[in-house]
């Protein structure tokens, strides 16, 4: 019974958005509106039993691990936000989550997106493919080369490279396509399977 | 202005209709066409099919509902793949909104194959932090997760017994829908940690990830709906994803008729005016 | 009736085998049915913080007949029992025991164990775990850091010493003043949409720059801008950018604030109060210059729709296909940041440009060198560019 | 004083987070494990300062009786019940909380997603077009590929998963990796202008 009621609830929801693609309508608003709140309000609850209660309130008050006060007092600021006067105050939990997500990005980027990628890049040219993949990484690097002027052999290698590029891109839009369809296809399996269940 | 200019600024609903019919009528009547698997799929199958039985598979949930058609399919494939192999399954997610995803696939697939919670499965939960925790992770995973997601301690848990950190796990599979996701599980778990890492994610971001599988860093990849389908048909399994792989033909060539009949406008248009 | 003998006769042969061999039933839980491991070899964990010791070993001959299922691992401190420790499954030969205490000797132990018994223990020599000082297996990281980090200060401090910096000419910046100018002509407004998200995001912060720009060019012109926000703080960023804008041009009195809004900050219905506008106001030009995502293509359709001269930029990867195909000029990923630099004049901008170029060129020189070697055989630089 | 102390904080914390890297031993260590557990524990509180925003605006638009304020009734309704049913009898899956999630939130965001099918499908009728060589290309390439990785391309012509697959091996990963390359020295730069305190942009204008 709940779940019969839950699914048309569903239903009647998944149309409501729908019902935008026809007009902009009080239905959508309505929709819109109650997601908007639902969704806060399930990243709260889901915060608060994963990670306030077993992270910060238990070790803290049963536990006795009295450093966490710091945690505690950083946390506590950054909500200082939501009060002008005192708002600067939170600029203290930002410049330290700031500062440890600048250092770990430095790090891991410039290992797993450089290094890593330039390593991988030192091929055999037993394979045409290898040839092919060195010259688009090099001439796609020329592209995004600013301190000079493409022209003569240097603009000539920059036009290879945004064809790269190019088909890179062809290739991101391809698989965007794709992903948006599939996801129009998870409704309508919703929508005529579960619900209406006419698919088999 | 010619009928290619008026046909161009056709009301956009006629347009949205037709891609729902695309899509619906072959769900209501399917065609059953052949799906073809890619290697980077078989990639993945090879690596899980390889570990001896009794290995530890760390599977993080970095999805939500909006991700779903895509990412719960392969999630539910990879979890039976693991279990027909005997291997124990360590679920987590960095994405609140993964866990009950996960929690759901694993309760269908350990029906299928007997599997017990605690024993062969766990469901660790969610944990704030990102990057961060996937690094703590490296150094303890018991610190982290103290309990499981239904509030058991981890030392009570037998599937636990000898998993300190990332060290002990024998392969990270991430399903992956954005950040945080496959990325910073390949950047930590994988570069720092030496782990391996493998997973499916979303069909948007499949292809920035290409570069990692060439590179080795990722051991295999399922991308998007399709790639859920592949893994379906290696599994032997048609699920949703492959059900829905007719209504996924059909709108690609809709589309592509779409942007074709659009570029003639245009050429013609230009044709009219030169 | 024949088949059934043999079987007979085969179960009365085979029966007390077991028995025989001391394997199965009562006696195989204690007694040592498997060939011990070969070499068990513990060692302090190299490159980590201390607390972990390694442990390797050589499988038991025991393992090719398909005898053993796990090994279980055993630890003692030095005089105390061995306890077990943990447990993998056969084809495994390393554990890594992360539970130990820095200076204590310990001993380690490892046992194969199948369906028919165990074997005896194999012990390692007495080891000890203790943190490192440098790890060195990121050496070369260390070196890239370093070289990378040089190149950015040393530029960014040139640029400031006042040092001339060359940026290459930036296609779709040429375009920004034949497009202010043909919606001049028309007599039609200009809308700038700076992305959805808030002024912590570079890209944001990059589209701004590029604001200033379009801003001296309509107060130049005399045509009106457009600039609907999706965050409030970017509303009062991109007031202030224009104001001082038309200030510069000497005409203040033309700019007006009201132009210049807060739509919502929900991503949908930012998209649909935009297209609002660019339906009800038609204007001649529009600028897509920030951090994009899906509503991308939403805002570039109708853009195209009402037949607008379209310059967008954004380093949202997965959003420049859409441009690309829907717009005229698209300022691709960092040449987003390098237009922002070279229209600010800002010399950290300035400087961090450079010293990336420096970057590049490095990577450039080492995979091309890299290359040439591996075709001739030498491996060291692959082995050199691997981190650890 | 308002900026001293969040730059030196930025400066102390990144710069650990880089040295650790290099060394592992105990002081560094430690202070990096540290940091870390403090880390996720501030990122949660982030939240509160979301749920909190959306109460005052919604809040004010009730209180003043604004256009539509019957909406923000609906989205303040949603918050308490998520709020109160979550944090009152738990979130696990059987509970009242896992019950409103899986029926209201579940449906609503993946239709929200499913709306730009649609967008894309009229997109692609009046707005992609070839407008220049490179356009042409990445046309080209979106359509080989789409055609590529669907069943139905495979029973066109046999040879499209093929090429598919090419182009995603070779020139889209050679593109994707001069980007890669491109945006990990990009925030090289960023994040050593932060650390060092050059860049300021997070810290707010004032």
């Amino acid at each position: 019974m709940a779940d019969t009621i839950g699914i048309w609830v569903a239903a009647l929801l998944t149309l409501f958005i729908f019902s935008f693609l026809y007009k902009d309508n009080p239905l959508y608003k309505m929709a819109e509106h109650l997601f908007i709140g639902v969704s806060a309000g399930y990243w709260v609850s889901y915060l608060y039993q994963n990670v306030f209660k077993p992270n910060l309130y238990n070790p803290l008050f049963h536990q006795g691990k009295l450093l966490l006060i710091i945690p505690l007092i950083l946390g506590l600021m950054m909500v200082m936000r939501l009060f002008p006067k005192i708002g600067w105050i939170s600029r203290w939990s930002i410049a330290f989550i700031v500062g440890i997500t600048s250092g770990y990005y430095l790090i891991t980027y410039l290992q797993t997106n450089a290094v890593d990628q330039v390593r991988a890049s030192l091929l055999n040219f037993s394979q045409i493919n290898n040839i092919i993949l060195v010259v688009g990484v090099l001439s796609g690097l020329i592209y995004f080369f600013f301190s000079a002027e493409h022209r003569g052999v240097l603009g000539g290698t920059a036009k290879l490279g945004i064809w790269f590029l190019m088909v890179a891109f062809g290739a991101s839009f391809g698989y965007t396509v794709m992903a948006r369809i599939s996801l129009l296809i998870g409704r309508m399996q919703f929508l005529l399977g579960d619900w209406l269940g006419l698919l088999h | 202005m010619g009928m290619g200019k008026k046909l161009s600024q056709i009301d956009r609903r006629i347009i949205f209709l037709v891609i729902g019919l695309a899509v619906a009528l072959p769900l209501l009547f399917p065609i059953g066409l052949q799906i073809r698997v890619s290697e980077p799929a078989q990639r993945m199958y090879k690596a899980i099919d390889q570990l001896p039985p009794g290995s530890k598979v760390l599977i993080s949930f970095d999805y939500d509902p909006t991700t779903m058609p895509e990412l719960y399919p392969m999630n539910i494939a990879l979890v039976r793949h693991c279990f027909a192999k005997d291997l124990k399954v360590i679920g987590m997610a960095l994405w609140p909104t993964g866990v009950p995803l996960g929690e759901e696939a694993f309760e269908i697939a350990a029906k299928d194959y007997g599997k017990s919670y605690g024993q062969d499965y766990v469901n660790l939960g969610y944990k704030a932090g990102d990057i961060v925790l996937i690094s703590n992770l490296g150094k303890s995973i018991p610190q982290q997760f103290p309990i499981d997601f239904r509030g058991t301690p981890l030392e009570e848990l037998p599937i636990m017994k000898g998993v300190r950190s990332l060290k002990n796990i024998d392969l990270v599979i991430d399903l992956s829908a954005g950040f945080p996701g496959i990325v910073e599980w390949t950047m930590i778990a994988g570069g720092r940690h030496h782990v391996k890492v493998g997973g499916g994610c979303t069909a948007v971001s499949a292809p920035s990830y290409y570069p990692y599988l060439q590179s080795k860093q990722i051991v295999g990849l399922l991308g998007g709906m399709k790639g859920a389908a592949e893994y379906e048909t290696l599994m032997n399994a048609r699920g949703a994803a492959a059900g829905g792989m007719d209504a996924q033909s059909i709108a690609h060539l809709v589309i592509i008729l779409f942007i074709f009949i659009g570029n003639l406008f245009m050429f013609l248009g230009n044709k009219g005016k030169a | 009736m024949n088949r059934l003998r043999k079987s007979e006769i085969l179960l009365a042969v085979l029966f007390p085998l077991p028995l025989f061999l001391g394997i199965g039933g009562a006696y195989g839980q204690d007694s040592l049915a498997l060939a011990p491991v070969a070499k068990v070899t513990a060692v302090d964990t190299p490159n980590d913080g201390g607390g972990s010791i390694t442990v390797d070993w050589e499988v038991s001959p025991d393992e090719a007949a398909g005898k053993v299922t796990t090994y279980h691992i055993f630890r003692a401190s030095e005089g105390g029992e061995f306890q077990l420790l943990g447990e993998v499954s056969s084809g495994v030969t390393k554990y890594v025991d992360e539970g130990t205490r820095d200076g204590t000797k310990y001993i380690y132990a490892v046992q194969a164990i199948g369906k028919e018994g165990k074997s005896a223990l194999t012990k390692s020599s007495p080891v000890w775990s203790r943190g490192q000082w440098f790890n060195t297996q990121r050496t070369n990281m260390l070196l890239v850091l370093l070289v990378i980090s040089a190149a950015i200060l040393l530029y960014i401090r040139k640029a400031r010493a006042g040092g001339k910096l060359f940026i290459r000419k930036i296609a779709g910046l040429d375009a920004v003043d034949e497009a202010v100018g043909r919606a001049t002509e028309m007599g039609k407004p200009v809308l700038f949409i700076p992305g959805i998200m808030d002024m912590d995001d570079i890209q944001t912060i990059a589209g701004m720059t590029i604001l200033g720009r379009v801003a001296r060019k309509t107060a130049d012109y005399e045509t009106t801008l457009r600039v609907p926000v999706c965050r409030s703080v970017v509303m009062s960023v991109a007031q202030e950018v224009v104001k001082e804008a038309y200030l510069d041009a000497g005409r203040p009195d033309a700019y007006d604030a009201n132009k210049i809004n807060y739509l919502t900050d929900d991503q949908f219905g930012y998209a649909a109060g935009v297209d609002g506008i660019m339906l009800r106001e038609k204007p001649a030009a529009i600028f897509l210059m920030g951090h994009f995502f899906a509503e991308s293509l939403i805002l570039a359709e109708t853009g195209f729709s009402i037949g607008a001269i379209q310059i967008a930029g954004t380093a949202e990867i997965s959003q420049l296909p859409f441009f690309i195909t829907a717009c005229d000029y698209t300022l691709i990923g960092e040449e987003l940041f390098a237009a922002s630099a070279y229209l600010s004049g800002e010399p950290r901008l300035l400087g961090s440009l450079k010293g990336q170029d420096v970057g590049k060129a490095i990577f450039m020189a080492i995979i091309i060198l890299g290359v040439i070697l591996e075709n001739l055989g030498y491996h060291f630089l692959t082995a050199l560019m691997t981190t650890g | 004083m308002r900026r001293q102390i969040p730059l030196a904080i930025t400066l102390v914390v990144g710069l650990v987070m880089v040295v650790q890297y290099f060394v592992p031993h105990k002081p560094v260590g430690n202070l990096y494990d540290l940091f870390n557990t403090w880390a996720i524990v501030i990122f949660a509180f982030a939240i509160v300062l979301g749920v909190g925003n959306l109460i005052k605006i919604h809040g004010d638009r009730i209180y003043r009786l604004e256009r539509g304020w019957g909406y923000s009734v609906l989205l303040l309704l949603g918050l308490t019940v998520m709020i109160i049913t979550g944090i009152g009898w738990g979130i696990e899956p059987g509970t009242s909380f896992f019950y409103l999630y899986w029926h209201l939130y579940v449906p609503m965001s993946s239709t929200m997603f499913a709306l730009l099918a649609f967008f894309i499908a009229s997109a692609s009728y009046r707005a992609f077009r070839a407008r220049n060589f490179e356009a042409f290309l990445l046309l080209i390439s979106a359509v080989l590929v789409m055609l590529g990785r669907v069943p139905m391309g495979k029973a066109l012509w046999g040879q499209f998963p093929v090429i598919a697959d090419w182009i995603m091996k070779v020139p889209n990963t050679a593109g994707q990796r001069a980007i890669m390359i491109g945006i990990a020295l990009g925030v090289v730069s960023t994040s050593l202008r932060i650390i060092l305190g050059i860049e300021r942009a997070h810290l707010g204008g004032e």
